[in-house]
């Protein structure tokens, strides 16, 4: 009963943590929360791959003297590795492209960017009318 | 006994959560993550050698080196608004 | 064996726990800080569950470079998010958020428990690979092996990706006027 | 004989280290302003991580986990109090006030 709650304990708490990192990305109105939920949603994907190379009573792959030894499985452990540095690269491109926004509107806000950008249509409307 | 050593730092990890979480002031907050960064060093370490394995203690000295340089980082944000690129 | 799979389970709680923290911080500081501990929680993870290089990197990629990442952009963004009510897109999004969640655990049932040498990702290439990195390659390190040697595009492309990155993130930072076009200005 | 004493030792460091660790943890939350909180995380950096590397330290043996457990020691009981001093300063400077006994007081 216990190995049946604790066997798949993990994958349920993962994707609650991808579902909250969905949240954050959908309904913060900040631009900045919004990579902040990026990076859970990364993390959650990695912990799912890294979930399934274990193997219980194994150790880490690296390899000891003793034949007999039962290693976890390396393959997720390096696509990871990938995605982990790939992911730093999207969180700085996503930052840089925060700060570029924060230098042209003035704020970070959704809301107000699009309520600007609006506001900018209106005049050229206005000015190409007349 | 190792299991008894990880299951107190569970317990002042999660008192120190506590504190990270509704820290009144921020520099509160920092002084909670910088005693979080070392209670996860010291779990590292006595998680291997719970395990049978200690040859990762790297890990916690790599831990260690990016607690410090985090912590400073943030001070010194606060303190001069920049980090000095500016 | 029960012990390892506990302490999985309570570290991954935990982490649940600084998440859903993370939602409602309306300082950015201290949600830069949440984030950095989430980081480190879950390289404790991986090391629990046996991925000690990718513990690694995220000790120091994860936690430490993405922190300073967020503090040197924070230095150019204002310091706090404005105050929001609670409305009907909330709504919306927690619906979706909990009838996805609902789905993927309803899945869940389908998928192998945790941990047993039975699954059947371990059966096919992970047994090669080891034995490999034992008679062909003579690393200790399969994960190593495995990266420069069996899968060494994917490296390759990883290079890529980070370099265009790093172009990319130069481009948009750039003021769009040159040294030598400004000093030219003010000598006329 | 040489054996068990070495367990004793390890296991009597491991409380002491558990013991200010659990003590520093619990003063962090009940403490009331900055500048004693900053005396408790202290206590967690160096008695409580000291001693336990201690007693790791005990436990392994001579080998190279000693030299680098040694390393973590060191780097860790030397660093936690330039991070408490720097935020002590800050929170002075950014005008944070203590409370208490000490109230009004000049530092």
């Amino acid at each position: 009963m216990i190995d049946q709650i604790f066997g798949v304990w993990n994958y349920w708490i993962v994707f609650i943590l991808m579902m909250i990192g969905l949240y954050i990305v959908i309904s913060k109105k900040s631009l900045l929360k919004k990579i902040v939920g990026l990076a859970i949603f990364q993390t959650s994907v990695f912990l799912l791959y890294i979930t399934f190379g274990k193997i219980a009573g194994g150790t880490a792959p690296i390899l000891t003297d003793n034949v007999n030894e039962i290693y976890s499985n390396p393959l997720p452990h390096v696509l990871i590795l990938t995605a982990i540095v790939v992911g730093v690269a999207t969180t700085a491109l996503g930052l840089a492209l925060t700060v570029r926004i924060n230098k042209a509107y003035g704020t970070i806000n959704e809301d107000e960017i699009s309520a600007s950008d609006l506001v900018e249509y209106h005049e050229k409307y206005l000015e190409d009318k007349n | 006994m190792f299991l008894a050593v990880l299951i107190a730092l569970a317990i002042s990890f999660l008192l120190i959560l506590v504190r990270l979480i509704n820290g009144k002031t921020t520099f509160d907050r920092i002084l909670a993550a910088n005693s979080i960064g070392t209670i996860i060093v010291l779990g590292i370490s006595v998680h291997g050698f719970y395990m049978g394995r200690p040859e990762f203690i790297d890990i916690s000295i790599v831990y260690a080196l990016i607690n410090f340089i985090g912590t400073v980082a943030v001070l010194k944000l606060f303190d001069k608004g920049t980090l000095g690129d500016k | 064996m029960i012990g390892e799979i506990i302490i999985n389970a309570f570290l991954v709680t935990l982490m649940l726990t600084i998440a859903i923290f993370i939602i409602n911080t309306r300082k950015v500081i201290s949600t830069i800080l949440l984030t950095g501990t989430y980081s480190l929680v879950a390289a404790l993870m991986f090391v629990s569950l046996d991925a000690v290089d990718v513990a690694f990197t995220e000790a120091s990629v994860g936690a430490g470079i993405s922190t300073i990442l967020f503090l040197a952009a924070l230095s150019y963004l204002p310091k706090e998010e404005k105050e929001e009510k609670f409305n009907l897109k909330h709504i919306y999004a927690i619906c979706t958020c909990t009838i996805v969640s609902g789905l993927l655990i309803w899945a869940s049932y389908d998928l192998p428990l945790v941990g047993q040498l039975e699954n059947p990702a371990h059966q096919h290439l992970a047994q090669d690979f080891i034995e490999g990195s034992r008679n062909h390659i003579g690393i200790p390190n399969v994960v190593t092996s495995i990266l420069a040697s069996y899968r060494g595009y994917d490296t390759f492309g990883e290079t890529v990706v980070i370099y265009t990155a790093g172009i990319a993130v130069l481009v948009l930072l750039h003021d769009g006027v040159s040294k030598i076009s400004k000093i030219n200005k003010e000598k006329k | 004989m040489l054996d068990i004493s070495i367990e004793i030792i390890s296991i009597i460091s491991f409380v002491a280290g558990v013991f200010f660790i659990l003590t520093g943890s619990i003063g962090l939350i009940r403490l009331p302003d900055v500048f004693s909180r900053i005396h408790a995380a202290g206590m967690i950096d160096t008695a409580g991580a000291s001693f336990i590397i201690l007693g790791m330290i005990l436990q392994s043996g001579f080998s190279l986990i000693t030299a680098k457990l040694v390393f973590i020691g060191i780097f860790i009981f030397f660093t936690s109090p330039i991070t408490g001093h720097v935020t002590a300063n800050l929170a002075r400077k950014k005008g944070v006030n203590p409370v208490g006994k000490t109230k009004g007081k000049t530092l």
